[in-house]
């Protein structure tokens, strides 16, 4: 309804290859992003950012990552909470031991420090598949907290095991309010989504999906699978870890390595599953929405004069998410992107059904 | 004009002596013969000839406990698919092998990725080297489009596509390659009368306009006797015959196995 | 199995398959000369000073619109496109090309094949040489195209593909004149060893190498042309015999392009989609004549299944396309709303209603309530908005059909959604203009008012459209009795055509002149003007008017089954066969209520007040092709059905209330039998004439 | 020396644990093909309703038939609400079906019966064993453990010579052979499910009586995911053997590895053993090969 698209024709290739073909959806993003780094800060409270938008961006990039590895690339991963802890530690020891690190540098390295740990895990991909390859990343989910907790480096010997995050600032800019870290994280989320999305609609894309789709039709026509799984690995990785950084430099402030643990990994699960495998959208779509469960549920009984214990509110939220991921596999197993796909595809075709 | 009219090269594949066998089940027993430059070739048989499994031999999917196999002048015993591609062999399947959730464009597309190498970093930024190295290769790919006149599917997703048009984008894939031997399993099974026709005159095309050599399994004798050079017939994977169409149709083994006499 | 045959992924689209169009469209036109049609050039932005022939505007175009778009294909995926400066590169290395191979003033030259950049560049080349293009529609059968490019005389020919080559190199041996034949695309061509048979990227290279020799070698070629010059020969496939060849000088198509564009304020910012074939004069007039002369953009579609896809992304800003494919259109919209949620179609329904009440007024700048306008602003949000983007059509700002007479409902529908569509009447004897609507006055049965400088009259006697206007094409190629039959020593051409002014000074084309009669008392009669307003009721299939030398006109109707069986069934009739329900007197009476709208619609208008239907009955069968009473076109044979309804027609002008028929039917398996049916024969009301304000009541 | 084989057996008597849920994994792989996350879950889940029951005053044996019919209710469920809808998806897509699942009935059991650790006593001697002269000691419990294990793996493998259970290998094989056999799918689904309910029932009374019945069980039941690597997912006897090697694996690696890393190895050690071992044999020890054709 609102498309008016006749007349928009492309003379060129790169006009045609572009992230936004539509003149009318150029404009909606541009919306987004003005709403974003210009409307969130003028009404958002340190309540909203700290509760909900702060946590929601560190978590929308780590669903990134993983959507990478599982929704591109077919390989399910339950290591995403470990892989944010490595991004995390490593940050932060790059933080505390090279204090003079642009912020920026030490997120980058801490990225790449994941992405190599991710390869390293990612190497059973080559010989397993499917479910296989998830209980294998669960090694280390394991494996890795526990390193961190047991060798004392990494959280310089502290004796509770607690690594808390120095002053930030970036090119002299002091970040401390939410506000700050907000505009920060965004910032971050921001050029990466881009990148990934740049990634996905090029060669690394086309190999992943394409081991993805069918592995073996992949190998024939040329694209190795080591290299295709592997990169798939270390990207995916390279994000969660710069997400994990984030969760620990911008959200927790400080936290024990131990708090990396499984149930991160699931919620990243999650959130891909009801946002959209395969879809950058949909890693943010999801991550929105799994969040949003939790405050809905301590809010909402109250609102309705039912008061649940924190204990019952915590079991409904399991039960919940629960009932969420089969309800979606079940009716929309390609999430909130596909419904937002399929809306579009009503406006654009509008008046007719189809 | 028929393909006959052109002239034939010389050796470009030899298989000597194969023998393939899964656990005891022996698929194919001292196969010997070989591929010419610019010639299609057909290999025909009953099912369970094993067939398939000699194009799987040939594009390094399996590899045979016996015998060799000589591509332009290097022997292999063991080597990977994806080498067996990038030393110029593709191929098509009998069951579609398309990447379903992907579109026309970017299935032909994926189908030029040993041809492109822009990495991570690059792609990541997009913008550049990498941007520059999609458009010349969606250059190429729109070319092959046209060739298999798809432009009007060109950005659906194949998973919607009749079967007839999944066939032909799995040939556009494979062409993307520019493959000096090109494979094909079975390229008509399932079609219909019009869709065969149009797929042998792109096959024709493709060994006449590119040059390309073919070597393909089809069970429609029609079709085989029409566009292809030379017949390879096998049977309970043993070879027995080999020849210009007409002489194999008159060999008597052949109408043998064909009418199922007990062996 | 080598030929080039494109196969059909998406079902043909509405537009799909253009050739059928041109029967039945022969249009005309006429530059005004003189002061105030020059003035109406100025405001076009067209200085038509000096130049008189189409390679001179080009050669404009050239120096002033360098960089504007002038063409552009879909190919390989994206809209590939030339600015001028490009175009004129292209006809330059063409033209030194052809002359290269050989090719002298006053040759004529086959082009044949699919909308494509290159034909029409070939146009412009083949014209800058002196030289005179014949295009041929491209699904003519090899015996066609022969017979005109032998007639044609012409010594080469341009093909798009293997497809046209074959046709050629099939007649090759009947073509003892034809010299050379080149071809766009080599696609499968690269084995034909013929001699005199090249691809016109060799012809490129030649040109290009001799053009860097001869830098003016163009300029001075083109300024030895002069507008009396012969620009095109189009051929018109008769209705009976072979097709004649029409010859058009440069002065013809010249003066008729800029009235035109005066007349519509056509400019260089304008869209069109060429997808009608390139060698109907329409075509060849918008896509080269009047692109080349006011300089804007002609877009060609990627293939036949695609044009659908590609006018939605083009969104042309002026359109033609015949009366059938806006009624395609239409019924395709219906279709795919009956599919949509009930509040969508609600909504549709509605503002749709609504745009039929105030959408033409808006249209046409008349007075409108405040609460309609909102309102009307509100549904192009909603719905037409949406509706013309689905449709490609949100940028039109011209769009013209002609051809054959246009539904009333059609017509209304696509101007309520506030679509500028006009009709015009013209033939190729004139290229292309006669008469056509203006912006602010426009009538769904009418083709307007004769343009500037066009002169119209009826010929009294056969009521034979006649026209004069110096532009008047040339003559029949190698036919001069068919030419002198055409035009009066006096300068009047015979346009074939019957027609009437209507009170409005509107032009109203009613029948092919031969058909048309006269009734006792003199009047006009025009049996297919009526027939097809009552073939415009979806409820009416079809229709045979009879009224030559009666005293008052009658008709035999046929219901269409499928709508009037639904309508039936809605209304709880019940009947067994088509005889059954044909004779249930709702049906009669759903028929009268048809009959008396189109005769008050008659009523409304003088000339035609008298050809009002005074008695009509509906036949017991459908005429049917199988049975001769049509043509397999559908059109009615009068003399057949004369004679084997002798008995009936006799009723139906007898005061006899009702009629038994022994009627002979042909089955599906070719035999023949006959059943016994009781026709009742009815009287249906007619209307004193002026009744202006049920003038816009028709359908 | 004597301390070695204390280790040893009690590594053993652990691993029958891990066994007992391992068994669940399998019987539903074999039978449906779907990788059935939520074991653990049913695991916990039994448990908690057995002991809810038993301290809403019931006796142990009419808490046990109950809770039987709690298992059975919830293999239907299962079916119909899940399974049944995600008939011919891809493995991937069901697996993480099985984690939603894992998740309901983990919120479900405990908003139900609470998470605080519940002790369960069914009255299995406790009393320690000595043997070798008092150098060995064990727990009589586990030896009774190790026993119902045993005793459950002879009634599964008599099962499957059944009519009943001859369907369901054939199921395994392919579908169309199962709907020769004349049972509908569904119902060879609900019965699979129901009897890996029954397993994870003696799981979760056994874990529940060893550590009490805490949510901890779940992720102790992750366990089982290694042993399924090791065993195989298709083998019944794997399932049993994988259990062992991990119990005694992990705590000879804890008594013996673990000091130089400061303790805490038998969290991850039976993955790593896993994943190292994913390496050398993908299809596990009596997994059968895949072969892949094109």
């Amino acid at each position: 309804m609102l498309y008016r698209e006749a007349g928009q024709f492309k003379t060129s290739y790169p006009a045609d290859q572009a992230i936004f073909t539509i003149k009318q959806d150029r404009w909606f993003f541009a919306l987004l992003m003005l709403a974003a780094f210009v409307g969130i800060p003028l009404v958002a409270t340190d309540y909203l950012y700290t509760a909900l938008i702060i946590p929601f961006l560190c978590m929308a990039l780590a669903a990134l990552g993983l959507n990478i590895l599982t929704g591109y690339c077919g390989q399910v991963s339950l290591g995403t909470g470990a892989f944010m802890g490595v991004g995390a530690v490593a940050a932060w020891n790059l933080a505390f031991r090279v204090p003079e690190l642009n912020l920026l540098v030490v997120l980058v390295l801490a990225g790449l420090v994941a992405a190599a740990v991710g390869v390293i895990f990612g190497l059973p991909s080559l010989r397993i598949k499917g479910f296989y390859l998830a209980v294998a990343t669960l090694a280390a989910q394991f494996f890795l907290p526990w390193l961190f907790t047991k060798v004392g480096w990494f959280t310089n010997h502290n004796s509770s095991g607690v690594i808390t995050v120095p002053r930030m600032t970036l090119f002299g800019w002091e970040i401390n309010t939410p506000m700050e870290k907000y505009l920060f994280a965004l910032g971050v989320v921001t050029i990466l989504a881009l990148a990934a999305k740049n990634l996905v609609r090029s060669n690394p894309g086309r190999r992943w999906m394409a081991i993805r789709d069918m592995d073996i039709a992949a190998e024939i026509i040329g694209i190795r699978p080591i290299v295709a799984k592997l990169s798939a690995f270390a990207v995916s990785s390279f994000f969660i870890g710069i997400a994990g950084a984030l969760y620990l430099f911008v959200y927790l402030g400080s936290a024990e390595p131990d708090g990396f643990n499984i149930n991160l990994s699931f919620q990243a699960l999650f959130m891909i599953i009801i946002g959209g495998l395969g879809s950058i959208l949909g890693s943010f779509l999801g991550a929105f929405f799994i969040l949003l469960v939790p405050i809905f549920l301590t809010r909402v009984p109250p609102l309705i004069g039912l008061d649940m214990s924190t204990a019952a509110i915590a079991h409904t939220e399991v039960m919940v998410f629960g009932a969420l991921i089969v309800f979606f596999l079940i009716v929309e197993p390609h999430g909130l992107a596909r419904l937002w796909q399929i809306a579009k595809e009503k406006l654009r075709i509008w008046p007719f059904p189809y | 004009m028929t393909a006959t009219a052109k002239k034939l090269g010389d050796v470009m594949l030899r298989v000597e002596n194969i023998s393939l066998s899964f656990g005891g089940v022996k698929a194919l027993t001292d196969i010997s013969f070989d591929i010419r430059e610019h010639e299609i070739l057909a290999i025909i048989g009953p099912n369970g000839a094993g067939k398939s499994s000699m194009l799987n031999c040939i594009n390094g999917f399996y590899h045979p406990q016996q015998g060799s196999i000589t591509f332009r002048g290097q022997t292999r015993s063991r080597m990977k698919p994806h080498e067996a591609a990038s030393q110029g062999i593709a191929r098509t399947f009998q069951n579609i092998a398309l990447f379903k959730g992907m579109s026309t464009l970017d299935n032909i597309m994926s189908g030029r990725m040993l041809k492109m190498h822009s990495g991570i970093i690059a792609s990541a930024f997009y913008k550049g080297p990498a941007e520059r190295e999609q458009i010349a290769h969606r250059a190429f790919c729109e070319k092959i489009i046209d060739f298999l006149e798809i432009e009007a599917i060109r950005k659906i997703p194949v998973g919607r596509l009749p079967y007839g048009l999944q066939k032909r984008v799995e040939l556009g894939r494979a062409l993307a390659a520019e493959p000096t031997l090109l494979l094909l399993d079975e390229p008509m099974a399932g079609m219909n009368l019009e869709e065969k026709q149009d797929m042998c005159r792109f096959i024709l095309d493709v060994n006449d306009e590119f040059g390309t050599t073919i070597c393909l399994i089809e069970h429609d004798m029609g079709v085989v006797m029409d566009i292809s050079d030379r017949v390879v017939v096998l049977d309970y994977g043993r070879k027995i015959g080999d020849g210009p169409p007409d002489e194999v149709k008159h060999n008597q083994e052949v109408i043998d196995a064909y009418l199922g006499v007990q062996h | 199995m080598r030929t080039r045959v494109r196969t059909s992924h998406q079902g043909g689209g509405v537009l799909g398959n253009q050739g059928q169009i041109t029967p039945g469209f022969r249009p005309v036109s006429e530059t005004g000369h003189g002061t105030d049609s020059q003035a109406g050039v100025d405001q076009a932005g067209v200085d038509s000073a000096g130049r008189d022939t189409i390679p001179k505007y080009l050669l404009h175009n050239a120096l002033h619109r360098r960089d504007r778009p002038a063409m552009r294909e879909k190919d390989l995926g994206i809209w590939q496109s030339w600015n001028w400066g490009e175009v004129a590169g292209q006809v330059r290395h063409m033209a030194s090309g052809l002359a290269q191979a050989g090719l002298r003033r006053g040759d004529k030259v086959a082009i044949i094949g699919d909308n494509r950049p290159m034909l029409y560049w070939s146009l412009a080349a083949i014209q800058a040489l002196g030289a005179v293009p014949v295009p041929i529609y491209q699904e003519s059968v090899a015996e066609e195209v022969q017979y005109v490019v032998d007639h044609a005389e012409a010594r080469f020919a341009i093909a798009e593909n293997q497809e046209q080559v074959d046709k050629l190199l099939g007649m090759r041996e009947r073509l003892p004149r034809l010299d050379l034949i080149i071809y766009t695309d080599p696609r499968g061509l690269r084995h034909y060893h013929q001699p005199g048979l090249r691809d016109m990227a060799g012809i490129l290279a030649d040109g290009r190498q001799h053009a860097e020799t001869h830098p003016d070698f163009l300029e001075t070629e083109i300024a030895k042309g002069q507008g009396g010059d012969l620009a095109l020969i189009c051929y018109t496939s008769g209705t009976t015999g072979r097709p004649k060849g029409v010859m058009l000088s440069h002065d013809n198509v010249v003066r008729s392009a800029n009235m035109a564009i005066a007349f519509d304020r056509i400019n260089e910012n304008d869209e069109i989609l060429a997808y009608l074939p390139l060698a109907w004069v329409g075509d060849n007039f918008i896509s080269y004549a009047e692109a080349t002369i006011a300089g804007f953009c002609v877009n060609c579609p990627e293939s036949g299944e695609t044009v659908l896809t590609d006018l939605r992304e083009i969104g042309p800003t002026y359109f033609f396309a015949p009366p059938r494919i806006f009624e395609n259109l239409l019924t395709t919209v219906m279709i795919r709303m009956e599919d949509a949620s009930a509040i969508k179609r609600g909504l549709f329904k509605y503002f749709i209603a609504l745009a039929r009440r105030v959408g033409r007024p808006i249209l046409e700048g008349k007075p409108v309530g405040l609460a309609d306008r909102l309102l009307y602003g509100l549904g192009e949000v909603l719905v037409y908005g949406p509706l013309k983007n689905v449709l490609g059509m949100n940028r039109l700002r011209l769009a013209y059909t002609a051809g054959e007479a246009i539904g009333p409902d059609i017509f209304d529908f696509f101007r309520a959604l506030g679509i500028n569509l006009k009709q015009l009447y013209g033939q190729t004897e004139c290229t292309v203009y006669l008469c056509m609507h203006t912006d602010d006055d426009v009538l769904p049965d009418t083709v307007g008012k004769p343009a500037p400088g066009v002169e119209v009259r009826i010929d009294d006697k056969t009521g034979e459209v006649m026209f004069r206007s110096p532009g008047v094409f040339v003559g029949y190629y190698k036919n001069p009795e068919a030419t002198d039959e055409a035009k009066t020593p006096d300068g009047w051409v015979h346009s074939g055509d019957a027609g009437v002014f209507a009170d409005n000074g509107h032009l109203r084309i009613i029948d092919r002149a031969k058909d048309v009669g006269r009734l006792n008392n003199g009047a006009l009669f025009a049996p297919k003007y009526i027939e097809n307003k009552l073939k415009f009721f979806p409820q009416i299939k079809e229709a045979v008017a009879f009224g030559d030398a009666r005293d008052f006109v009658a008709c035999f109707v046929n219901i269409d089954l499928g709508a009037v069986g639904s309508w039936a069934e809605r209304n709880g009739i019940a009947y067994t066969s088509y005889a059954d329900l044909a004779a249930r007197p709702e049906v009669y009476d759903m028929v009268r209520g048809c009959i008396e709208t189109v005769n008050r619609d008659l009523a409304s208008d003088s000339s035609m007040a008298d050809s009002q239907i005074k008695r009509f009955l509906v036949l017991h069968k459908e005429l049917d092709a199988d049975d001769g009473e049509l043509t397999r076109t559908r059109k009615v044979r009068r003399r057949i059905i004369a004679d084997r309804y002798a008995e009936i027609i006799e009723a139906l002008y007898s005061d006899r209330k009702s009629i038994a028929v022994d009627a002979k039917i042909t089955f599906e398996d070719g035999r023949t039998g006959s059943f016994k049916a009781n026709l009742a024969v009815a009287d249906a009301q007619s209307f004193a004439t002026p009744a202006p304000t049920t003038l816009r009541k028709a359908g | 020396m004597a301390f070695f084989l204390e280790v040893l057996i009690g590594g053993l008597m652990a691993g029958v644990m891990y066994s007992l849920v391992a068994l669940g994994f399998v019987l539903i792989f074999k039978a449906s093909g779907v990788f059935n996350f939520a074991q653990g879950a049913m695991v916990l889940f039994a448990a908690l309703f057995f002991v809810g029951f038993i301290e809403l005053g019931l006796s142990v044996w009419l808490a046990l038939p109950l809770t039987v019919l709690v298992m059975v209710a919830l293999a239907w469920a299962v079916e119909r609400l899940v399974l049944r809808h995600l008939v011919n998806q891809e493995g991937i897509i069901l697996f993480m079906a099985t984690i939603g699942v894992s998740y309901f009935l983990d919120g479900f059991g405990q908003s139900i019966w609470g998470s605080n650790v519940r002790q369960l006593d069914i009255g299995l001697p406790t009393d320690p064993i000595f043997l070798m002269d008092g150098d060995i000691l064990i727990q009589a419990f586990d030896l009774w453990a190790a026993l119902v294990a045993g005793s459950l793996l002879v009634a599964l493998v008599l099962f499957q010579r059944t009519s009943v259970g001859r369907a369901l290998r054939a199921v395994a094989d392919d579908h169309q052979a199962a709907q020769s056999v004349g049972i509908p799918l569904n119902t060879i689904w609900i019965i699979v499910w129901s009897i890996a309910g029954l397993v994870a029932l003696v799981a979760g009374v056994m874990w529940g009586s060893k550590l009490g019945v805490q949510p901890a069980i779940v992720s102790l039941a992750l366990k089982a995911l290694p042993v399924l690597i090791l065993g195989g997912f298709t083998s019944i006897p794997g399932a049993i053997i994988g259990g062992l090697i991990i119990g005694a694996g992990e705590k000879l690696a804890e008594i013996y590895i673990g000091p130089f890393f400061g303790g805490g190895i038998e969290n991850w050690f039976a993955y790593v053993l896993a994943l190292g071992f994913l390496l050398i044999r993908p299809q596990g020890l009596f997994g059968e090969r895949i072969i892949e054709r094109v």
